[in-house]
């Protein structure tokens, strides 16, 4: 298993006809993602590679039996598309547009929630549940199938740190990129209530940085006693309070948001928090272990 | 993006929330005239934190306390900013203060007000604030803030007026695009009036194509930077100075962030942080980057570090030898491509004679050598 | 309220919307200097429709040209109305027009877009505009109005450009309370640009309290009232000049409306529409609509018209005995005082040798005897 | 029967310490309303003569088992005083003020809908069925018991006909007045369809006037087959276009909201509109006989 994606996803793209939409086709096809449509209003009867492109989600759904959608548009019109294949009744809906303003995300929050779909997303890489489906641009010789779940809140970061775990042999089940804004489709504490509920998933790395509160749910879940390990990476050490790093959400606002607190606040709930990008595969593999012998201890 | 006092104060009036009447002025106006009365508080406008305690608050009795505060303040700088301009209201006869915002809060998927019922200098030190989640701003609930504000607040008078300005700052958020606004004091004056004697904005500048004030400010701010900063912001990169001097070219928040991290436990001082990512992969992303770094003074070595997903390394590694080929500074260059197409790199950097590290660990250990530090 | 045509533009230019550069002059500011190129179209800026078919829109070649229809425009009135301000702007070289509008409407409980492919002045009298019924702002859908649309719009493009641009009315009516916002015509202008060439906003008054600029468009509306007028609108009433002779002073719009008819129907002439329901029941409630109707020179009586729930009796013909205690005017009231406390109004106006009729018919048939009509 | 208010609705006054509150209690008990309870946040345990003051609806409907609400608020707070009684369960909100922006009306009848109460008003006098509860300050002398159901855009002209209604000894089973502004809490549309669907109530009496296209819904409803008599008053055959007569909505701005217009369209339905005031009872007499007329030949 995996979680929110797997091989049954039948996904279409929207604003497939653009220049992302089109690369996403055939690198997601590549990787053996299932693309059975593409929506493009206006465009309805043309094709993006093998791929049939419709007017509207709804028409797209019926057409192909499409449930997980893509968002290619530029970020005003990204609310919009969203809305549609949310209301259209896809089940997962991954937005990977940043510069989204931050009421749109409360708006397609809200709409996700009572619809019952997940979005993931805005200003983030994507997902990929390696060796079954990407969603998003991830260079996938840097993933490999197995057992570790991995949230992000950075695109990139999640890159080198898979990177690192395929090498050390440690696949990976599904990698979640959260996002870098302060309103999330997907919260850390959603991710990780579904890779907690996901039998294929051991543990759970954790890649944050410093702003925001997400590493506060984090902690939450890992002072759960049936909590699985949990490892996390926290960068930005050397970043200065008060100045936004690239992401709106990696500002350091108050004490509580500093790196040194959100390691403090981590380590006492029992999360493995490694000390830089170095020795993040060893902690994880620390954590993995310490869950091991609790799991006999338990057991015993 | 935050808005000045003064503008803030400006737009809570715009909605009908009472401000003081002031007056602002800029460096060479002068001692303006028409003040009715005196004590005036003259206050500078930055955008850093902490002005109160460092001075940025003066109390003028008379015309010539005024003229000096101004001079004063112009010539001062608070967390490194000189201010642009000075506020100058009357001084409040306050009687109360409270504390009262309203923000974007990703644990409430949305907007959250929070309240405290002593206010002022000291609002970070006490106890935290009553914390009302809304989330949308359609779900703000005049009854539900209020039951969230029996325990915090025990005069109910006033407790309504809260409510009914919390209510006014939710909206305003929404139909602005602002992520913060920060009432602080909110103060009863000894008249009894209720006044925002001090008011801290931010907007949400990704609103700018829908909101030409933000927009503006955009504008503004990348006008205030100085040129070779300008430039690199109008290629959308985001750049924060640091003390140190091993400059960053990145690509990705988390990943700048990551490389800065292992300079510094290498034993070397970050210089920057500098992402590249949103901006074009071709010569025209990364140049101003290197024009900018190239001229620090306090920059000794460049390290890029691009761990690309949709940015292909071949595009970026192309940027590189044609950057490397046009340019002037002898500043050494450190580089640590990886990611999609990563496979192509070797074969283009061997054309200009440079080296892809494949760790970043190796690459960090280069640039912290090549600064003279102890790695 | 509706606001002036340039002022509507600047609204829509504040959120991102394109409209042509225009200039604003004053009667008195002379032919402006700075015009880059002719010909421009000078408009006159009044609040009444059909302006266009009045001549209030003047294709001006050059300077001469120009400085002559400022001068006639300016002398000129449309419906009634002398152009406070004239707005200059490039003639605009329009490919196609539609009609794009965004409105509260009681059927949709909130706002509905409204669409038609053929805009201009001769909107009303084409095929009805698509509908696209929203509701709560919040309820709006790109993927909604586009289906509306795909009968009503072929060019799938620009289809999209006008989905995007009601999105944005949509937003820009709910944060600034507006009840109309239309754009006839919404042109493209053969350089392919999409302009707002026209634009109707109306606000909703009763967010004065919370929305600053709509505030003072109400004190800016009392502003230019006459004098006599400003005090009764002071006072709340709501009063619209009618052409006849027999004025009513009366409570609530209906039987306001219900007694106008009732004049018109027996052989008068009603003189206004004036509800003075809101106000006060005390004489400084009345007071002033007396003071306008007895300095009207085309009325020539006065029917006194209020059936109260709320609004009880006595105090109505207490305040009415004062009056005419206090009036200068020998102008015939008539009075039909109906509703709560009824009971007590004959010993009242016994006491100064007024008459209350039972009935509005006995009412309204004095007061077209006094004004000497038929009945 | 009636429609929405009977002698089994147990009332709370919103802004009961405020002098229209207070009025209110004093004159609504005297007509026989059951006022069980007043709200004003802060002055709980207070007393408004009989009447005991709660901090809060939820708090005065658990205590008092209150399900009906009147709301005697400034403008600016009726939409939270009435949300807040909206979602802590009351299925009747009486609102009887008036300059309400109407986007605020929007969000009440928004949350209306979704909560399943009905909103009366804004911009209403309010709601009476007679002989048994009246929620507004109508003058109670007026009203007589009886099988004429009223609908009214405006208060003053509701009192003066159902007072000629009953000087003609015909009845009311219910006058609701939807009100002045564009958007109605009660539409007229929703008022017939709970008439028609009221036993007691023979026949309706609409009192409308020029503006808005409140009209169109009484037509559409009297050309039903299955429609009761159906009788009306337009006012403003005096006024001018391009005008606003008082209430925001009756302004004509377009020529179907002119008054022929209207009284073309409604007579085409099937309406009885009456020529004025004067001729107003009658023309209900005709629209009641012609009703029975109709109903003795479907039974032949």
């Amino acid at each position: 298993m995996s979680i929110l994606l797997d091989r049954t996803n039948r996904v279409l793209v929207q604003g497939v006809t653009g220049q992302m939409g089109t690369y996403f086709v055939e690198d997601a096809c590549k990787y053996g993602t299932t693309v059975v449509a593409g929506v493009s209003p206006g465009r309805d009867g043309a094709k993006v590679g093998d791929v049939p492109v419709f007017g509207s989600v709804r028409a797209a759904r019926e057409a192909t039996g499409a449930d997980t959608a893509i968002v290619f548009v530029p970020p005003a019109a990204v609310l919009g598309g969203a809305l549609e294949a949310i209301e259209a009744g896809c089940r997962l809906v991954v937005v990977t547009a940043d510069e989204l303003p931050v009421l749109d995300t409360i708006e397609l929050k809200a709409a996700a929630r009572a619809n019952g779909a997940a979005v993931v997303g805005p200003n983030s890489p994507g997902i990929i549940s390696p060796g079954k489906a990407k969603l998003g641009f991830m260079p996938s010789f840097c993933y490999m199938q197995g057992n570790v779940g991995v949230i992000s809140r950075s695109g990139s970061l999640s890159y080198e740190c898979c990177k690192r775990l395929t090498l050390a042999g440690m696949g990976q089940s599904t990698v979640i990129g959260i996002g870098g804004d302060p309103v999330k489709g997907t919260t850390a504490a959603e991710a990780l209530g579904l890779f907690h509920d996901d039998p294929e998933t051991a543990a759970v790395l954790y890649l944050g940085e410093i702003g925001g509160s997400e590493e506060s749910f984090v902690a939450e879940y890992a002072a759960r006693p049936d909590a699985k390990p949990v490892a996390a990476l926290i960068v930005g050490h050397t970043a200065p309070p008060g100045r936004k790093m690239g992401h709106a959400a990696a500002l350091i606002g108050s004490k509580a948001e500093s790196h040194a607190a959100k390691v403090a606040m981590m380590r006492s709930a029992g999360v493995h928090v490694a000390s830089g990008l170095s020795d993040m595969v060893e902690t994880l593999q620390a954590a993995l272990s310490h869950g091991m012998r609790a799991a006999q201890d338990a057991a015993a | 993006m935050m808005l000045l006092e003064h503008e803030a104060k400006q737009l809570l009036d715009s909605v009908g929330i009472q401000v003081p009447r002031g007056l602002v002025i800029r460096p060479g106006d002068g001692t303006p005239d028409g003040i009715e009365s005196y004590p005036v508080a003259v206050k500078a406008q930055v955008r850093s934190g902490g002005r109160g305690k460092q001075g940025g608050i003066v109390r003028a009795g008379d015309r010539p306390a005024l003229a000096a505060a101004i001079t004063r303040l112009f010539a001062t700088a608070f967390g490194g900013e000189r201010p642009e301009a000075l506020l100058i209201e009357p001084w409040l006869a306050i009687e109360r203060e409270t504390y009262l915002s309203v923000a974007v809060d990703g644990r409430a998927d949305g907007y959250v007000v929070m309240y405290s019922a002593r206010g002022g200098v000291g609002i970070e030190e006490g106890a935290p604030p009553v914390r009302y989640p809304v989330g949308a701003p359609w779900n703000f609930r005049v009854h539900g803030l209020r039951k969230a504000l029996e325990s915090a607040e025990p005069d109910y008078q006033w407790r309504e007026k809260v409510i009914a300005l919390a209510q006014r700052l939710i909206r305003t958020a929404a139909m602005r695009d602002l992520t913060t606004i920060e009432i602080n004091p909110l103060a009863t004056l000894t008249d009894g009036a209720l006044v925002a004697a001090d008011a801290r904005v931010v907007c949400d500048e990704w609103a700018h194509f829908r909101n030409k004030a933000i927009h503006a400010q955009r504008e503004a701010e990348k006008r205030r930077a100085e040129p070779l900063l300008r430039d690199c912001l109008n290629m959308q990169h985001m750049y924060v100075r640091l003390d140190g001097d091993i400059a960053l070219i990145s690509g990705g928040a988390g990943m700048t962030m990551a490389a800065m991290d292992m300079i510094a436990d290498c034993g070397g001082r970050p210089a920057c942080f500098l992402d590249c990512s949103p901006g074009p992969t071709s010569t025209r992303g990364y140049r101003p980057a290197f024009a900018m770094l190239d001229a620090d003074p306090r920059v000794k070595v460049i390290l890029v570090s691009v761990f690309g997903g949709g940015t292909q390394m071949q595009r970026v590694a192309n940027s590189m030898k044609e950057i490397m080929a046009e340019r002037k500074s002898r500043k050494p260059v450190v580089f640590r491509l990886d990611g999609t197409n990563v496979d192509q790199v070797p074969g283009i950097f061997a054309r200009f004679g440079a080296h892809n590290h494949a760790r970043l660990e190796d690459a960090v250990a280069e640039a912290v050598r090549l600064a003279g530090g102890r790695a």
